[in-house]
């Protein structure tokens, strides 16, 4: 689709001219993590048992921050009526657009996992379980936490409100994201969480962009 | 095919892939038994592998259970009518642990009849019975007076 | 039903009598799966003779049938209509809501026998079972009425999610909060992450959500078709939820505190009755509540027509 | 009755303080709701009727 090759150049553009917006969730990831090896007794096997839910957590409220702005420059800049009008689907134009975020700060917090993953002193073996466990996590985060940014972008003081509907969204993705690292560690077999993460992932990439039009949609007052 | 038509015609096509892939996927992750946990069935008949962290639940068989106040060691078989093992756990039994009770432990399988429990916990009794009817239940032997059911995976609760 | 029929009675009615049939559904599924052995078989068969008699009816006098739903479709869709209806049937729902419960709570405080094992702490059931069952209740009919607000754009929808938030949000903390404190004498604690607890707090959270995005958004329709979206939503989420924390859970802490575990699970019927009672009482509750809360907001919303003004004077 | 006094329905064995506790904190909050409802309507008749008041005025004037 020409409009969705179109949107994802554009999106692409944009995050080179301000490559900040792209490193900060990053940045804002990885500090949090190494917060916590400095605010846990150094007791062994403690920093290991609670590593899923640190990685997991810090990366679900990096996503989650990073997506408070992703229509809000459009609305201002009054793109976002010309997308709900344009000829184009806003089905392609948001995929694209959720898919260009994820390119542009979920990749890379995916990528610097391994890392942080051995600053928490994990074993080697399950930093492969880490990294896709997050590969097919943090989109699912994108596609979702976009319903939330849809429906609160024309709102003042909307992060707030973002944060209280988007996360007792990102429970289940949480759930079994932490729980394939868990498994992981227990040395059991993780492809049958992989598995239910990637099909959160396809439910969420086909199901989700129909729900962020929609939002957009409401909260242009459409 | 006009293009918003085409547009449409593509929306709907991904959006069906992507939910039949998500099914395949689910069917795929339940077949693999998710969530571990084994019936003394599945033991005895050697589908549960050895060696590999899991849940096991049943009843308890009365008479079985063997308790050593010094070491804290305990052993009891569990059952569910059909299959039975032993359960090794070294460590205080739950105050509602009784013979005839249903249980659920967490472990590793040692053999197809033993299991090696790091956890043990006793299962809540599902009855709602002023005591006079279950003691009469009992009296008259009723089967609702003395199982609580092995199973206690499905099924409504508050 | 003849095609003739359906043309006739023009496509709003076909749309209503499709969304009322799939609420109706929805809801019979689920007093079905959640309710207690006696009361599920009460509720089957009336559910049956009801939808027999349903059915058998359409099919014998479909006009008369699709011209009622049509009336109904009608007036519970236009505010000023369903004010008046709600008017006159409150004063009743208020009694009866009042009778069963107080009747309800009193037999089951003083004059239930008291539990085999738990002893009288098992009289906080009379308070928690209803709650739940209605904080669940409530949120399947508040995403059922977002669906029907976001298909047909029904004004009456969004002003029902908006009646139903606050009542399924105080159900909610109702059920956690008695919950709690019948766990502490029974299970030792006050609190665990046991797929059913979490599943409501869930719940309670989404409340929540849909109430302060309602709350954030000015313009009334955009308020209420964002919260209708959210609704949506959050049905699908809280069902998976609960499943993906019974999963989880399976590998660290069993599901032990069950209460009502086993399908074959028995409530004796001097235990039952008064249940029974409790759990009607906060369906009409849920009833009055959420009508106040209709109408109130009806009011609001067409301050600026004439019979709101000859209402209020 | 079950219990032979009003003082034994209060103790109720062991776990008056749980039963009566739980009891007195949800009703609170479940009347607390059907007041706070109410008390929403009264307030928006109230609101309507000073609009019309006002309405009514500029009129005159």
């Amino acid at each position: 689709m020409s409009g969705f090759s179109a949107t994802l150049r554009r999106e692409v553009l944009l995050a080179s001219r301000s490559p900040a917006d792209m490193v900060n969730p990053l940045f804002f990831f990885v500090v949090v993590v190494s917060l916590f090896p400095l605010a846990v007794p150094p007791t062994p096997g403690l920093l290991e048992a609670m590593a899923p839910g640190v990685v997991w957590v810090a990366a679900l409220l990096a996503v989650m921050l990073s997506l408070d702005g992703l229509f809000r420059s459009d609305e201002e800049a009054g793109v976002l009526d010309q997308l709900l009008v344009a000829p184009v689907e806003l089905y392609f134009t948001v995929l694209a657009k959720v898919l260009a975020h994820w390119l542009l700060t979920g990749l890379p917090l995916v990528l610097v996992a391994p890392l942080l993953g051995y600053m928490l002193q994990l074993p080697a073996e399950v930093l492969g379980s880490l990294l896709l466990g997050l590969l097919l996590g943090t989109p699912t985060l994108m596609f979702i936490g976009a319903i939330g940014a849809a429906l609160t972008v024309g709102l003042r003081r909307g992060s707030m409100l973002l944060a209280l509907l988007v996360l007792p969204l990102y429970i289940p993705v949480l759930v079994f994201g932490a729980g394939s690292l868990g498994r992981a560690l227990e040395g059991l077999p993780v492809s049958p969480v992989m598995a239910v993460l990637g099909a959160m992932l396809a439910m969420a990439m086909s199901l989700g962009p129909f729900a962020v039009a929609l939002g957009l949609r409401i909260s242009s007052g459409d | 095919m006009n293009p918003v038509r085409k547009q449409r015609l593509l929306i709907i096509v991904g959006a069906l892939a992507g939910v039949a892939l998500a099914t395949g996927l689910l069917l795929y992750a339940i077949s693999e038994n998710l969530n571990l946990f084994y019936t003394p069935q599945q033991v005895a008949e050697g589908e549960a592998p050895i060696g590999q962290r899991m849940r096991v639940g049943g009843l308890v068989v009365e008479g079985s259970v063997r308790r050593n106040q010094e070491t804290l060691e305990n052993e009891f078989d569990l059952t569910d009518g059909i299959g039975t093992f032993t359960v090794y756990y070294t460590g205080i039994l739950p105050d509602l642990f009784r013979e005839g009770q249903g249980i659920v432990a967490n472990g590793t399988l040692a053999s197809h009849t033993r299991f090696e429990a790091t956890e043990v916990l006793a299962k809540h009794d599902e009855q709602y019975m002023p005591p006079e009817v279950m003691e009469a239940l009992q009296r008259a032997g009723h089967p609702a007076a003395s199982e609580p059911g092995p199973e206690p995976e499905e099924g409504v609760s508050y | 039903m003849s095609s003739d029929a359906v043309s006739r009675a023009g496509l709003p009615a076909h749309f209503f009598a499709v969304s009322l049939s799939a609420g109706l559904l929805a809801l019979m599924t689920w007093f079905i799966w959640s309710a207690p052995p006696v009361a599920r078989t009460v509720w089957l068969a009336g559910g049956w003779t009801f939808g027999v008699l349903f059915y058998y009816g359409a099919l014998r006098y479909p006009h008369w049938y699709w011209q009622t739903l049509e009336r109904w479709y009608h007036q519970l869709g236009s505010p000023p209509h369903f004010y008046r209806i709600a008017g006159l049937w409150l004063p009743w729902l208020v009694i009866i809501a009042t009778v069963l419960c107080v009747v309800g709570v009193v037999w089951g405080l003083a004059f239930a026998p008291p539990h085999h094992e738990q002893g009288n702490s098992y009289r906080i059931i009379y308070l928690h079972v209803p709650a739940s069952s209605a904080a669940l209740m409530a949120y399947v009919a508040m995403g059922v009425a977002g669906l029907v607000a976001l298909v047909w754009r029904l004004k009456m929808a969004e002003i029902a999610i908006k009646a139903i938030a606050p009542f399924g949000a105080i159900m909610a903390a109702v059920s956690l909060i008695s919950g709690a404190i019948w766990g502490r004498p029974t299970w030792g604690t006050y609190w665990i992450w046991d797929a059913r607890l979490t599943s409501m707090l869930i719940l309670l959270f989404m409340y929540l959500g849909v109430i302060a995005l309602q709350n954030a958004i000015r313009d009334p329709r955009q308020a209420g078709q964002a919260a209708s979206l959210l609704s949506v939503v959050g049905v699908i989420n809280v069902v998976i939820v609960r499943y993906s924390v019974d999963w989880w859970q399976s590998l660290h802490q069993g599901s032990s505190m069950s209460m009502f575990g086993t399908a074959g699970s028995a409530i004796h019927p001097s235990m039952l009755a008064p249940l029974l009672l409790c759990m009607f009482g906060t369906y009409f509750l849920f009833a009055v509540t959420v009508l106040v809360r209709a109408r109130t907001e009806i009011l609001w919303r067409e301050r600026k027509s004439a019979w709101v003004r000859e209402e209020v004077a | 009755m079950h219990f032979d006094s009003l003082a034994e329905l209060w103790q109720m064995g062991v776990h008056g303080p749980w039963v009566w506790s739980a009891y007195g904190i949800c009703v609170a909050l479940i009347a607390l709701n059907v007041v706070w409802a109410v008390h929403r309507g009264r307030r928006v008749r109230r609101d309507i009727r000073g609009l019309i008041r006002r309405q009514s005025l500029q009129e005159k004037q």
